[in-house]
C-alpha cells in the first residue's frame, strides 16, 4: 500500500523523506484548492458588472487565496522537497529532531484545514485580504468567527514553521557528515539555511502581532481597534514578516533552479563563492526593506526614504545571484529537458517581476503603483511565476529520486508550453491595469478596464489546466510503475551520487580525496 | 565552570540592582535620565543573567551570536517604528 | 473633448517611462542571453564526454564586479531623478496659498471638508490651476485615498491625518475637468464601489459652488 | 532496504505528533465556536504529552550515535542545545516584538497612568527577586548535578518549582485581583490591554517552565540524571533563565516608568 507502507506507517512516520512527501502532497492539495479560489477570482473580473460572486463572498476569496497560497502553498512546498532533499545532500540520517519534523508538519496540516474551514462557520471566513490591515481585522469590522478562526491558524502555522526552522538550522549546522564542509554544502542545502534562517527572524514577530490581534478579538483588548497608532503597529509587525516572508518563499525556488542548471548545463556554478556571498546578502538585507509596503501610509518620510535606498541595494545582489544562474550556462552543455526549461522560464519571471518590484522601490513611483494591478502583477509573476515554477522544476528533477520513476518528457514539456503561455497571458496584462485598484470584486464598463481582465481570464483558464496537467504527469509516471535508474540526469550532486567529491556545487575538488569510508555514504543514506 | 561563591555573588548583585532601579524611580531628576538609567541597569542585568546563568560566557561568541542577531533584529525594529512615530512630513 | 494630464502625472508618466525602459532592456539582455546560451551550448549527439570545467578565470569575476557597479550607477541615478520628482506630492506649497480640503474616508464614502466649513459627500469640487493640500483621514477602517490622474496616492488611516498635494492643471477651454478618486486599500465589502469624482471648476464657478454649499448645508444643519 | 530502515524506525514511529497536532487545532477551533471543544483539545493534548514523557523516559526515543560530523562552527554545543538556543532566538523576537509593541502604543497614546499610582511596585520587587532567586537555584541545579549530587540537586529544583509557584501566587492571586477590583480590567483601554497581556504571555511561559522542572523532578526521583547524564537540566535551565530575563525587562516597564 502507498508507496509500500501502510497507512499507519506514514501517519506515525517520523522518517524525513516520508514527511517530505507528505508535505509535497498536502501543500499540492492546498495549491488545487487555491488555484480554484484565483479561477473564481478570474471567472468574476471576466467581464464588466458581473454578480457571480457578491463582495463579501469575493473578499473571502481573495483573503483565502493569498494566505494559502503564500503561507500553505508555496511554502511548505519549498519545505517538503527541503525535508526530502537536504539530509540526502549534507549526508544526514535524518533531520535533528525526527518527531519536531512531524509535529511540524502535522500542525502545518491541521492549520490549513482550519483555515479553509473556517468559509463553513457561519458568517463565512476572512475578508480582509492576506494583509488582514488594522482595524478592518478587529472583531468591529469584521465580527465574523471564521475571520478569528484564520488569524489562530495563521499563528499556528506560524508555531509549525517556527519548529521546521529549528530543525532544518540546526541539521544545517550539526548534522553535516564527515568531509561536508561549508565550503561544499550543495547550493539548495545553502538556499535552505537562508530560508530558515529568515524564517526564523519574520515568524515571531507576526506570532506576537497575531498574539495581540487575537487578544483583541477574543478577550476585548483594543491594541488594534485604538485610533492611537493601531493601523500603523499592525503593519510594522505584519510587514516586518511580510517582505522576509517573499524571499522565504522564493529562496529554495532559486536553490532549485541553481542546482538544475549545474546538473543540466554540465557546469558547476558561475562563482559559487560570490553567488552564496550574493546570496548571504539578500538575506541580511531583505530583513531592512519591510517599509517599502508603508510608503503611503505618510509616516516619516525620511524613514521612508532610508528603506527606499535599502530595497534598491537588495536589488544589486539579487542581479548578481540571477547573473550567476545566467552565466552557469555559458558553455556548457544544456539538455532542455522539463525541469530545464520550468527554470528557464522562471529565470524569465524573476527577471520581470525583479525589474518591476526595483520600479516600485521609488516611494515616487510607487505612490502610483500601490494598490493597483501593477502591484498584483509583479508579485504574481515573482510569487507564481518564479517559486511555482521553480518549485515544478524541483519537483520533476527529484522525481525519480523521491518514486524511483520516470515522468513522460514529452508531455512534460508540453505542459511546460502550456503554463508559460497560460501565464503570461494571465499575468502580463496586469501591468498595464495601471489605475485597477487590488481586491476589488467587479468594475463598470466605463472604467475601460474589461478586454485587459478577459484576456487574464483566459489566460487564467490555460494556466490552472496546465498547472493541474503537470500535477497529473507526476501521479500517472507514478502509477505506471516503470522504474528508472538511480541516477537518470548524471547529476553530480551528493543526494544522487552519495558522495561529494564529484560534486559539481565545489569549484575546486579536495586535493586529496577523501577516504571512500568516510566520504560515500551508506547505501541506505541515499536511496 | 564557575564556582557556587560566583552565582551567589552574582544573585546578590542581581537583587541590589533591582532595588537600585525602585530606588532611581523616586529620585528627583528628568523623566529621560531616570528612564535611561533603569533601562541601562535592566539591560545589564539581563546580560549577566545570559553571561553566567545561561553560561554563554563559557559558551562563546559563536554560540552567543544567535541570541544576538535575535536582540539585533528587536532593536532595528524598535528604532525603525521610533523613527516611524515622528509624525514629521 | 480631451483632458489635459496634470503636471504632476506628465512628470511621473517621464519618469516611468525612463525606468520602465532601463528595466525592459536590463530583462531583455538577461533574458537574451540566457536564451542565447541555452540554444548555442545545447547538447548535440556525438560530442565526446564531457568534463566539467572546474576553475574559474579571475576575468569573470571582474565581469560580476561590473554588473554589480553598472547598476548600482542606474539605480543611484534613477534615485536622484525620482526624489528631484518627490517634493511636488510630499511637500506641496505652503498652506496660506493652498486650498486645504479635509477628506474623511468612511466605509465607504469619502466626505470633503472645505475650509470655511462647508463639507460635502461623494464629490471633490477644486478650483482650476491651484494648488490643492488634501488632508486626509479616516473615520473607521484603513482606507486609501488615490488619484491616480494625478499619480498620487496616501493611506486614510483612523487617528491620524496625512497630507497629500496636488497642483491642477488650468481648465483650457474645458468647462470642467473630471478625474476619480478612489480607493485603493481593502477597507470591507464596499471596497469595489467605494470612489468619488473629482471636479475641476473654474475659479470664479468654484466660488460660486462654494457660497451656493454655505446656505445648503445651514439649511440641512438647521433642519436637522 | 525498505526493512532495515523500517526496522530502525519503528522505535522512533509515533502518532503523538499527529495527536498533538490535532488536538492543538480542536483547541483553537474550540476558542472560537464551541468552548468544550477547547477543553477536549486541552485534554488530548495533555494526555498525548504524558505519552511522550512516558516513552521518553523508556528512552524510546534516544537519538542513535550518528557518524561522525562536520563539527565546525559550533564544535562544543550538542544539537538539543542548539536547537533551544534556536528556540530562544525565536522567543527573544516574540517578546522583543511585543515589548516594542507595548512601546509604541504608550508613546503614541495622549495620555497614560503613572506605573506607581496603578501598580505595587513593592509587590513587582517582590516577584522580581522571587524570580532572581528562582534562577539562582536553576543555576545551582545544574552545579550540583554536574558534581553528581544527586540531593543538591533534588532540592535546588524543589526551590525553583516553590519559587515559580510563589511568583504565580502573588501575580495571579494576589496583584491581578486587585488591579480588577480597582476597574484595571483587560478591556479598559491600552494600559491595562498591554499590561494583561504581556505579563499574561509571561506568566503562560513561567507556568510551562515550571510544568517542565516538575518533568525534571519526577526524573530526579527516578535517578534520571547522573554528572554525566544531565541535558535536560541545563537546557531547561537555560528556558528559565530566559523567562526570567523577559521578567527584568517588563518589571521596570510596567512597575517603574
Amino acid at each position: 500500500m502507498y508507496h509500500g507502507y501502510s497507512l499507519k506507517e506514514w501517519l506515525t512516520t517520523t522518517n524525513h523523506k516520508r514527511i517530505g512527501i507528505l508535505y509535497i502532497i498536502t501543500a499540492v492539495f492546498f495549491l488545487i484548492i487555491a488555484g480554484t479560489l484565483g479561477m473564481l477570482m478570474r471567472v468574476q473580473l471576466a467581464a464588466p458588472d458581473q454578480t457571480f460572486l457578491d463582495p463579501f463572498q469575493y473578499d473571502q476569496v481573495v483573503t483565502l487565496h493569498g494566505l494559502l497560497m503564500i503561507l500553505w502553498v508555496l511554502t511548505p512546498l519549498g519545505a517538503g522537497l527541503a525535508n526530502y532533499v537536504v539530509p540526502l545532500q549534507i549526508g544526514a540520517k535524518d533531520l535533528a529532531f525526527p518527531r519536531l519534523n512531524a509535529t511540524s508538519y502535522w500542525t502545518y496540516l491541521f492549520s490549513g484545514v482550519l483555515l479553509v474551514g473556517t468559509v463553513f462557520l457561519p458568517n463565512g471566513g476572512p475578508n480582509t485580504g492576506w494583509t488582514l490591515y488594522a482595524p478592518l481585522n478587529t472583531i468591529q469590522f469584521s465580527p465574523q468567527p471564521g475571520a478569528t478562526l484564520a488569524i489562530l491558524a495563521l499563528g499556528l502555522l506560524a508555531v509549525s514553521i517556527t519548529m521546521a526552522s529549528i530543525n532544518f538550522l540546526t541539521t544545517i549546522v550539526k548534522n553535516r557528515a564527515k568531509g561536508m564542509t561549508w565550503t561544499r554544502l550543495p547550493i539548495f542545502s545553502w538556499s535552505i539555511l537562508m530560508t530558515m534562517a529568515l524564517a526564523l527572524f519574520a515568524f515571531p514577530p507576526l506570532a506576537a502581532g497575531l498574539a495581540l490581534l487575537t487578544s483583541d478579538r477574543v478577550l476585548g483588548t483594543v491594541f488594534f481597534s485604538s485610533t492611537q497608532g493601531g493601523s500603523i503597529l499592525w503593519d510594522e509587525l505584519f510587514w516586518f514578516f511580510g517582505h522576509p516572508e517573499v524571499y522565504i518563499v522564493v529562496f529554495p525556488a532559486l536553490g532549485i533552479i541553481a542546482e538544475v542548471f549545474m546538473t543540466f548545463a554540465k557546469r558547476p556554478l558561475f562563482q559559487r563563492k560570490i553567488f552564496i556571498i550574493e546570496f548571504a546578502a539578500v538575506t541580511f538585507l531583505s530583513m531592512g526593506v519591510w517599509m517599502h509596503h508603508m510608503f503611503t501610509t505618510g509616516v516619516n518620510y525620511d524613514v521612508l526614504q532610508a528603506f527606499s535606498v535599502t530595497t534598491l541595494a537588495i536589488s544589486v545582489p539579487f542581479e548578481g545571484l540571477v547573473l550567476g544562474l545566467v552565466l552557469t550556462l555559458y558553455k556548457g552543455r544544456i539538455r532542455l529537458t522539463a525541469p530545464m526549461l520550468f527554470c528557464i522560464a522562471a529565470i524569465f519571471t524573476v527577471t520581470l517581476g525583479g525589474v518591476t518590484g526595483v520600479l516600485q522601490a521609488f516611494p515616487t513611483l510607487d505612490y502610483a503603483f500601490r494598490g493597483t494591478y501593477w502591484v498584483v502583477g509583479h508579485f504574481h509573476y515573482v510569487m507564481a511565476g518564479t517559486t511555482l515554477f521553480g518549485l515544478i522544476a524541483g519537483l520533476y528533477y527529484w522525481w525519480p529520486k523521491i518514486t524511483n520513476r520516470k515522468y513522460n518528457e514529452t508531455f512534460a514539456k508540453i505542459t511546460f508550453a502550456i503554463s508559460f503561455i497560460g501565464f503570461n497571458i494571465l499575468y502580463f496584462p496586469y501591468f498595464f491595469l495601471l489605475d485597477m485598484p487590488r481586491r476589488i470584486s467587479t468594475y463598470s464598463v466605463l472604467s475601460g478596464w474589461a478586454s485587459l481582465n478577459f484576456d487574464a481570464t483566459v489566460g487564467a483558464f490555460v494556466f490552472g489546466p496546465a498547472v493541474i496537467l503537470t500535477i497529473l504527469n507526476l501521479i500517472i509516471s507514478y502509477r505506471k510503475n516503470v522504474p528508472c535508474e538511480s541516477n537518470p540526469w548524471e547529476a553530480k550532486e551528493m543526494e544522487w551520487t552519495g558522495d561529494y567529491s564529484g560534486s559539481l556545487s565545489t569549484s575546486q575538488i579536495p586535493t586529496t580525496p577523501n577516504s571512500p569510508e568516510s566520504s560515500k555514504l551508506q547505501e541506505d543514506d541515499v536511496k | 565552570m564557575a564556582g557556587i561563591k560566583l552565582y551567589i555573588g552574582i544573585w546578590l548583585g542581581l537583587v541590589i540592582a533591582t532595588v537600585m532601579e525602585v530606588v532611581v524611580r523616586s529620585l528627583p531628576g528628568g523623566a529621560s535620565l531616570i528612564v535611561l538609567v533603569i533601562g541601562l541597569i535592566a539591560g545589564a542585568k539581563a546580560i549577566v543573567i545570559s553571561l553566567y546563568y545561561q553560561h554563554l560566557r563559557y559558551e562563546g561568541i559563536r554560540l552567543a551570536a544567535l541570541p544576538l542577531a535575535a536582540v539585533i533584529g528587536v532593536v532595528f525594529l524598535g528604532v525603525s517604528a521610533a523613527f516611524t512615530l515622528a509624525m514629521g512630513m | 473633448m480631451s483632458q489635459a494630464l496634470p503636471p504632476s502625472a506628465v512628470d511621473w508618466n517621464n519618469l516611468f517611462n525612463l525606468a520602465a525602459f532601463i528595466a525592459v532592456t536590463a530583462t531583455a539582455i538577461v533574458v537574451g542571453a540566457m536564451i542565447f546560451f541555452a540554444i548555442k551550448y545545447r547538447e548535440k549527439k556525438g560530442q565526446p564526454k564531457f568534463i566539467p570545467e572546474i576553475g574559474l578565470s579571475k576575468s569573470r569575476a571582474r565581469e560580476a564586479v561590473i554588473f554589480a557597479t553598472l547598476s548600482i550607477i542606474i539605480l543611484t541615478s534613477l534615485t536622484i531623478a525620482s526624489y528631484r520628482l518627490t517634493p511636488n506630492e510630499r511637500f506641496p506649497p505652503p498652506v496660506s496659498q493652498s486650498l486645504v480640503i479635509n477628506v474623511t474616508a468612511h466605509q465607504w464614502y469619502f466626505n470633503f471638508t472645505y475650509p470655511n466649513g462647508v463639507y460635502y459627500v461623494g464629490t471633490c469640487y477644486v478650483p482650476a490651476d491651484k494648488s490643492i493640500i488634501f488632508n486626509v483621514t479616516s473615520d473607521d477602517v484603513m482606507h486609501d485615498f488615490g488619484l491616480m490622474d494625478f499619480r498620487v496616492k496616501i493611506d486614510a488611516i483612523p487617528g491620524r491625518y496625512n497630507v497629500i498635494g496636488v497642483t491642477t492643471p488650468p481648465l483650457d477651454g474645458n468647462s470642467q475637468l473630471n478625474y476619480t478618486i478612489r480607493c485603493y486599500e481593502m477597507c470591507g465589502a464596499g471596497h469595489t464601489f467605494m470612489n468619488a469624482p473629482l471636479i475641476v471648476l473654474d475659479p470664479t464657478a468654484f466660488n460660486q459652488w462654494l457660497i451656493n454649499q454655505i446656505a445648503v448645508n445651514s439649511t440641512s444643519s438647521a433642519g436637522g | 532496504m525498505k526493512n532495515e530502515e523500517s526496522r530502525s524506525e519503528e522505535n522512533k514511529s509515533s502518532f503523538m505528533p499527529l495527536i498533538i497536532a490535532g488536538g492543538v487545532a480542536l483547541f483553537l477551533l474550540g476558542l472560537v465556536i464551541y468552548i468544550p471543544l477547547l477543553v477536549a483539545g486541552l485534554i488530548i493534548v495533555s494526555v498525548a504529552l504524558l505519552k511522550v514523557y512516558k516513552d521518553g523516559t523508556e528512552e524510546k526515543f534516544a537519538q542513535t550515535k550518528e557518524a561522525e560530523e562536520e563539527k565546525f562552527p559550533l564544535e562544543s554545543v550538542s544539537k538539543e542545545k542548539l536547537g533551544l538556543w534556536v528556540f530562544l532566538a525565536s522567543e527573544i523576537l516574540i517578546f522583543g516584538s511585543l515589548i516594542i509593541a507595548y512601546i509604541y502604543v504608550r508613546v503614541n497614546s495622549i495620555s497614560w497612568p503613572i506605573a506607581t499610582q496603578t501598580h505595587d511596585v513593592l509587590l513587582g520587587m517582590t516577584n522580581t527577586i522571587i524570580l532572581l532567586t528562582s534562577s539562582l537555584t536553576m543555576i545551582l541545579a545544574l552545579y550540583s548535578i554536574r558534581a553528581g549530587n544527586v540531593k543538591g540537586l533534588k532540592i535546588c529544583l524543589g526551590s525553583t518549582v516553590a519559587l515559580g509557584v510563589a511568583f504565580l501566587s502573588i501575580k495571579l492571586g494576589i496583584e491581578w485581583p486587585a488591579l480588577i477590583r480597582n476597574g484595571f480590567t483587560i478591556n479598559s483601554g491600552l494600559p491595562a490591554s498591554s499590561y494583561y497581556v504581556l505579563t499574561g504571555l509571561h506568566a503562560m511561559h513561567v507556568a510551562v517552565g515550571l510544568v517542565a522542572i516538575g518533568y525534571l523532578m519526577i526524573r530526579t526521583f527516578n535517578g534520571g540524571f547522573t554528572s554525566t547524564k544531565h541535558v535536560a537540566v541545563e537546557n531547561i535551565g537555560l528556558y528559565w533563565h530566559f523567562v526570567d530575563i523577559v521578567w527584568m525587562f517588563l518589571f521596570p516597564l510596567f512597575y517603574l516608568i
